[in-house]
């Protein structure tokens, strides 16, 4: 119904440009300063760490008998935690008591709990994007000194087993605007999301098309899949699902990832102030195009669309592809888990104007709580965890996937799992290298990306694009003083 | 009240009790509601403190502010696009669900063998929590695989897009209420149908009057008050919106469904921004509490009208 | 509700009502059965029928939901292989670790709602009594604070409370949610009681008095039988209220007392959501109130009338 | 058996409305003392003062010579009939009157309990009603119901609240016959509250006026038939209501006589101590009047206004010098406009001052309060 009469909510639109005019001017927004280049919360200095208490050799029953406490998000890789838990208990005597939350509630609980200052739960699941808002108050243990001492790390646990650019983006300074690395180790990786294509191979088949390289080809192959798909036995089909909803998590997968590919940024470093950039003539047309997309080729209702809509849509046949998280598509591909299973296969996505391959990642990492009173025992945890022992069981057992860790990728087993996932693999060897956190990192970073995504929500119900931009940039800019 | 003297009068008698303990007694009968209440007093007092203060993720150490939270929030047209959706939602849910509400009722006081059966699953839909409530309707209005468009398809109206303009994600977060809100509404009329005097009536039926001049000349004026009491309810309610607007859209599309109490959420809890989501809830506060005073005043004096029928 | 009326009003109309439903049927309803059935009638007949397709369709709709298997979830709609594996789901009966302790979290729900109540009505009824019986300073005052928590918005209260919950050990107990609901329901209560008392005329009391009977005895004895529909009718509304709140339990719990509104929402996590196992779960949450509303149909609408119309 | 004394009890509710302007009555032991007072008075309040159900302001009541203060109310063993009866609506008649015997300061084994209420519900003729619902009483039936619960239980003071307002007019007066041969109100001492005015002729020992919450006059049935205090004991007694007439004292050629009606009511006033030019208002009770003009009585010459009948008598009201005067004569045909003469009874004369309203008494006032009252003697209804 809107697809052909959009402008219903124009005027609307229209009347909340002048809304955030009052505000300010959104000629001076461009090189308005959003914050200067300082440390935010406490750095802490390796020697005043607990790690440093820890010495002798490595002992796992050095915390027998000792309850820790976890929260925890309801995901496949909590599943695949639970289920090895004893193991756990076995090897060091510690018990792990864990309280479990879905994801649309399980951050605001675990800000609730950092912010109240009571150290409820000693480890809990986080995002690297978590890191920036929950690292500067001090929230989070630094858990570089743990790694690095010997007496409380055991010999094998292979830290660069873990891929880089999931270890680096755990790992910051909590300076405003600096990349990440180079700082504390504020989360440990655990499992990670690349975003890629997932699309359908029998109506592809069907309809004789390939999945796009360029972003041109994505807009021009969604519309033929739109056009074609239901004409061909697929009735209600259109031609690719995206996250739509007015939240920060409608930017982070195929959004971001194209747009970075694309050329697009978030933030500028000018001097020493960081400068919101999504205004730029890059980033406008961008918009514009994904929007069209969107429109054309979508969901109807797309701005309600949260990640289990798209995994929905695609399982259920009604998207002919996404671009999201490459495990969401593994989910719908196993046996049961959709009326599609196994029609489903992965591509890159197209390659940005210089063939870059960017991708931004999702990474589900273990953080500890600084305020925890058993940070030796939840030490003990964190590092079994993401261990290599568990992580290989998880993988290949249950579904651990995306691995954090070389080893388990390249394990034969696992390679075997995933066989029966069309170019699973081969797609996440292509990109792998240039998988990484494509955000700046800094503290607004939910506030900023949620109103990012309202903005394109905006731009998608056919508001001008650089308008709708300049606002933006003005109402972040503003919303940091 | 006898001057109490060393020896009271009586007070060796049967039945004594002092002035003093009966000038305590009403205390004594509140007193158990009170200490409750008083524990939830503090964490609420606490409330409108931070509200004062700047606390927010990356200040650990807040310090006070006096109104200067409440001077930014005023002058801020996000307050005011929230307080206008909120407004929007309000008397929009508030309205519907007083008319058809009031409809319902009456169609079920007429007690015939249909509504007899039917009143007894009036109440089912305010049993499940609107949270679920709203995740279930969610489902039902997706585009793709809901089942409202596909039932909606044989009559033309296949294919809507349930939220996706600000209009028409207002009109479904509405419907959801207006689905679980009307039966509270309906019952509470029903209630009021049910206990009005009859002699009124058999007047108006002796006299040759029509079903509608009795209807706005006499069923409504009596009925005024139980249907004003629903509107307070509801309108109360509805001012505090959050559950409905959270699990359909998180307040999208855009910012069209921002409600107040959703932006308080969202800058206290998911930004971390605790003290302006303080102020808003506080603000939010007061409006509710003023707005409830007035209508009250008014269900006051419909009172009185009603009881001079 | 605040206004200050003196607190020995006589209502006349009091005891008539109080006798019961007498005047209900020959009420302004015009009942017509007892007269020949009209078009308008079956036209009336069938717009009640409409309301109640739209009340109902959605709970039918959930109820084929939970019958429905994970693959069939999003491409049937009437025609499906029905499953009971949802259920089993919810109760814990089927073998993946991906079950979420809902059983658990049922009686969870029903200890910290029958708790909350029952701490309403024990410390709501004497308090509604006293507001409207005595007339002593502060009662405005008092009263009005006592209902102002219901105009607060939950989140309001939430984090200070947490903070308070984590000191003094109330964190994950069903005390602490039971004392938490008190928010929810003694307003509710002493709101809906009071104007009950203030309904009844003070005379059958102070008869009872004079008859013998202390004021406890006299309030246990001749008052609470006389406002039984309208403590079956507040403590239901309480109940329906508790039971379905959300944000409470979900901050100010974990694992060990965390309710039903927060565990139904568990089966949305996960690789896929499972709006299957949600609805079966909502189904099963549907029960107590349902049985408790059909135990006291009888004094609901009676109960609800005259305690919410008085300010 | 107790007596019964107010001291200055003072009722205010909140700070404006006063209720009780501060009482004293002192009742004796068994006596059956009557307060009327038109509505607003403060009748009920007293009684509630009385049982302690509300807390005087200031004063006290003794019981017994006991300052009850301080006394809950169930212990002050005083029963009361409430003006709405209240009756408890969820239980039976029997459970009704039963509820004070099983309370734990009156309590009777049932068996007892059972014969005390038989013997009471067949004295008030409801003992066939015993297992039917409030709600399924006539009005009559309740008020008998109020008292039966009333009489079975032992009480030092009974408390009785306007118990025949809401009865039809016939049943009042034959209830007010069969509460004055009731054995227990004759031998306890009550407070029997009322606006009728009959009711309190007929059945109080003494009787109390009481308006807006002051006590206007106590006395014996005749005193206060007789030798009103004021105009307003005057009017409150007695239908159709005294004939009141303002004029002027003047001298005249056998002593001082009462002109008013603009000359029309010309009365000699050799009973009174009164000088001429005082201001008085003249009462006349309509039944002290006769029709035409008789020897040794003062005539009033008037034409008919209006003619009432009331059964075998009838209310003429004459119109004389600008002022209505009622008289009741048996039936006969009148017809509006006729010139008619009455004749008043010099010695029936009621006197009072035009300023205060107080009566001036007669020179033979003790005589006269000792006289039968003639509207006692008419059956009403």
């Amino acid at each position: 119904m809107s697809r052909s009469n959009r402008p219903l909510w124009m005027d609307a639109l229209t009347a909340r440009r002048s809304r955030r005019g009052v505000i300010g001017t959104a000629a001076g927004f461009g090189a308005a300063a959003f914050a200067s280049k300082l440390p935010l919360g406490p750095v802490a200095a390796a020697q005043d760490s607990a790690a440093a208490d820890i010495t002798g050799d490595f002992n796992w029953k050095r915390e027998d008998g000792k309850k820790i406490k976890a929260l925890l998000n309801v995901h496949p890789y909590t599943d695949a935690l639970k289920a090895d838990l004893q193991a756990f208990t076995d090897l060091t005597g510690i018990t792990v008591e864990y309280d479990e939350f879905p994801e649309n509630n399980y951050f605001d609980k675990l800000t609730v709990d950092l912010q109240s200052g009571q150290g409820t739960y000693d480890v809990f699941m986080l995002g690297a994007y978590m890191v920036w808002q929950y690292g500067p108050p001090g929230w989070l243990e630094d858990m570089k000194p743990w790694i690095e001492n010997p007496s409380a790390t055991n010999p094998e646990y292979a830290w660069d087993d873990i891929y880089e650019n999931l270890r680096t983006a755990d790992n910051w300074s909590l300076k405003v605007g600096e990349p990440l690395g180079g700082g504390g180790q504020y989360a440990l990786p655990w499992g990670f999301e690349a975003n890629t294509i997932i699309y359908n191979t029998e109506v592809f088949d069907k309809l004789g098309v390939a999945p796009a390289e360029t972003m041109d080809d994505l807009v021009a192959l969604a519309a033929t899949l739109t056009e074609k798909a239901p004409g061909a036995g697929f009735a209600d089909m259109y031609g690719i699902a995206t996250r739509g909803s007015r939240q920060w998590a409608t930017i982070h997968p195929g959004f971001m990832t194209q747009y970075s590919r694309e050329g697009g940024k978030d933030f500028e470093l000018q001097g020493d102030a960081l400068v919101p950039v999504m205004n730029s003539d890059v980033s406008v047309a961008f918009h514009e195009k994904w929007a069209k997309m969107m429109k054309e080729s979508g969901p109807a209702n797309w701005t309600n669309y949260f990640w289990y809509e798209v995994g929905t849509d695609l399982g259920a046949g009604k998207a002919a592809m996404i671009y999201d998280a490459d495990i969401l598509g593994y989910f719908q591909n196993q046996e049961g888990g959709s009326a599609n299973a196994g029609k489903f296969a992965w591509h890159p996505g197209p390659k940005g104007p210089d063939g870059s391959l960017l991708t931004n990642q999702w990474i589900w990492s273990l953080g500890m709580n600084a305020k925890s009173q058993n940070k030796s025992a939840a030490w003990l945890f964190l590092q079994w965890a993401t261990g290599k022992d568990h992580l290989t069981m998880a993988a290949i057992e249950g579904n651990m996937v995306n691995p954090v860790r070389a080893s388990v990728v390249e394990n034969a087993e696992f390679q075997a799992k995933m066989a029966n996932n069309k170019n699973y693999l081969e797609t996440f060897n292509a990109i792998i290298q240039d998988t990484k956190i494509l955000f700046t990192p800094q503290p607004t970073f939910f506030d900023a990306t949620t109103l990012w995504a309202g903005s394109l929500q905006e731009i998608y119900g056919g508001a001008n694009a650089k308008e709708t931009l300049d606002a933006l940039v003005g109402d972040i800019v503003n919303a940091a003083e | 009240m006898s001057v109490a003297t060393a020896n009271p009068p009586g007070s060796e008698q049967d039945g004594y009790v002092s002035p003093a303990r009966r000038a305590w007694r009403p205390y004594f009968l509140v007193l158990p509601a009170l200490l409750l209440t008083i524990g939830i007093l503090y964490p609420f007092v606490q409330g409108v403190i931070y509200s004062f203060q700047n606390l927010k993720a990356t200040r650990p150490n807040p310090e006070f502010v006096g109104f200067r939270n409440y001077q930014r929030i005023l002058t801020d047209n996000d307050f005011w696009h929230a307080a206008w959706v909120t407004a929007k939602f309000a008397i929009g849910a508030t309205a519907v669900e007083t008319l058809l509400g009031v409809g319902v009722a009456l169609l079920l006081a007429r007690n015939s063998k249909v509504s007899s059966f039917l009143e007894r699953f009036l109440i089912l839909p305010l049993m499940i929590a609107p949270i679920i409530a709203t995740i279930m309707w969610r489902l039902m209005m997706q585009p793709s695989v809901g089942i409202l468009n596909y039932i909606l398809k044989p009559i033309g109206l296949g294919g809507i897009a349930w939220t996706d303009t600000p209009a028409m994600a207002m009109f479904s977060v509405i419907l959801i209420d207006v689905w679980i809100y009307t039966p509270f509404v309906a019952l509470l009329v029903l209630a009021g149908l049910r206990s009005l005097p009859s002699a009124p009536f058999e007047a108006a039926a002796v006299e040759g009057a029509g079903p509608w001049f009795t209807f706005r000349n006499l069923t409504l004026p009596m009925l005024a008050p139980y249907i004003l009491v629903a509107v307070i309810f509801r309108f109360m309610d509805s001012l505090k919106v959050f559950d409905v607007i959270w699990g359909l859209t998180q307040g999208g599309p855009g910012d069209a469904l921002i409600a107040i109490q959703p932006k308080a959420y969202q800058e206290a809890i998911s930004f971390s921004n605790f003290s302006t989501g303080q102020t808003y809830m506080v603000i939010l506060w007061a409006i509710v509490y003023l707005t409830t005073r007035l209508l009250i005043s008014v269900l006051g004096r419909a009172q009185a009208r009603a009881a001079g029928v | 509700m605040a206004t200050d009326k003196p607190s020995q009003q006589v209502h006349q109309q009091a005891i008539p009502e109080a006798q019961g439903m007498a005047v209900a049927a020959s009420g302004p309803a015009v009942d017509p059965d007892a007269r020949p059935r009209s078009i308008g009638g079956i036209g009336l007949d069938l717009l009640t029928i409409a309301y109640f397709a739209f009340a109902l369709f959605p709970i039918i709709w959930i109820l084929m939901l939970s019958f429905k298997s994970q693959d069939q979830l999003f491409t049937t709609y009437f025609r499906f292989d029905p499953t009971l594996d949802s259920y089993k789901a919810v109760l814990g009966l089927s073998s993946t670790t991906e079950s979420v302790p809902f059983m658990k979290y049922f009686l969870n729900s029903l200890i910290a709602s029958f708790g909350a109540v029952a701490v309403s009505l024990l410390v709501g009824v004497p308090a509604a009594y006293a507001f409207a019986r005595y007339q002593f300073k502060g009662a405005n005052d008092m009263l009005f604070t006592l209902l102002s928590f219901r105009f607060a918005p939950e989140l309001m209260v939430i984090i200070p409370v947490y903070v308070i919950y984590q000191k003094i050990g109330l964190f994950d107990r069903h005390l602490g949610l039971i004392w938490v609901y008190q928010l929810i329901t003694l307003p509710l209560i002493v709101w809906i009681l009071r104007s009950y008392f203030q309904d009844l005329t003070p005379e059958l009391e102070q008869s009872a008095m004079l008859d013998g009977y202390n004021r406890w005895q006299a309030l246990v004895k001749v008052v609470v039988p006389l406002v039984k529909p309208g403590i079956a009718a507040a403590a239901l509304l309480a109940f329906i209220f508790a039971w379905n709140s959300f944000i409470f339990p979900f901050i100010l719990t974990g694992s060990n007392a965390q309710t039903v509104t927060v565990g139904a929402l568990a089966f949305m996590g996960g690789a896929k959501p499972r709006y299957n196992v949600t609805a079966a779960a909502a189904l099963i949450s549907l029960i107590p109130p349902l049985v408790l509303a059909l135990s006291i149909q009888r004094y609901l609408v009676r109960g609800l009338t005259f305690g919410a119309v008085k300010g | 058996m107790a007596t019964l004394a107010l001291k200055g009890v003072r009722k205010e509710y909140g700070k404006s409305v006063v209720a009780l302007k501060g009482l004293d009555l002192d009742i004796g032991d068994g006596e059956f003392f009557v307060l009327l007072g038109p509505s607003g008075a403060g009748k009920t309040t007293t009684l509630k003062c009385v049982a302690g159900l509300e807390q005087p302001t200031l004063g006290h009541v003794e019981i017994g010579g006991l300052d009850v203060s301080n006394i809950e109310p169930n212990a002050r063993k005083v029963a009361m009939a409430f003006e709405n009866y209240a009756l408890y609506p969820q239980e039976t008649v029997y459970d009704n009157i039963a509820f004070p015997l099983r309370s734990r300061r009156y309590y009777r084994e049932p068996g007892e309990a059972q014969s005390i209420i038989e013997r009471v519900t067949t004295t008030l003729g409801i003992n066939h009603l015993l297992q039917r619902l409030p709600r399924e009483l006539s009005g009559g039936q309740k008020q008998r119901v109020a008292l039966a619960r009333v009489l079975v239980r032992p009480a030092d003071v009974l408390l009785l609240d306007e118990p025949l307002s809401h009865l039809d007019a016939k049943l009042r007066a034959a209830m007010r016959a069969e509460l004055k041969s009731l054995g227990e109100l004759q031998s306890t001492t009550s407070l029997y509250v009322t606006h009728d005015y009959l009711e309190a002729l007929a059945l109080g020992d003494r009787i109390a006026v009481l308006n807006e919450g002051e006590l206007v006059q106590v006395g014996t049935r005749e005193e206060i038939w007789h030798r009103p205090v004021n105009t307003f004991v005057a009017k409150a007694f007695g239908q159709p209501q005294i004939n009141l007439v303002e004029g002027e004292v003047i001298p005249g050629h056998d002593g001082p006589r009462f002109h008013g009606a603009n000359g029309a009511v010309d009365l000699p006033m050799h009973g009174f101590d009164v000088t001429p030019g005082r201001k008085v208002i003249t009462g006349m009770r309509p039944r002290d009047l006769v029709m035409d003009a008789k020897p040794g009585m003062a005539h009033i010459k008037g034409s008919v206004w209006v003619t009432e009948p009331l059964g075998r008598q009838q209310e003429v009201t004459l119109e004389a010098g600008g002022q209505h005067i009622a008289v009741i004569t048996p039936l006969s045909s009148l017809a509006i406009g006729d010139t008619v003469t009455i004749s008043v009874p010099v010695s029936r004369i009621l006197l009072f001052d035009a300023e205060s309203g107080q009566r001036i008494p007669a020179k033979d006032d003790a005589a006269g309060a000792a006289r039968p009252i003639a509207e006692m003697e008419v059956s009403r209804g």
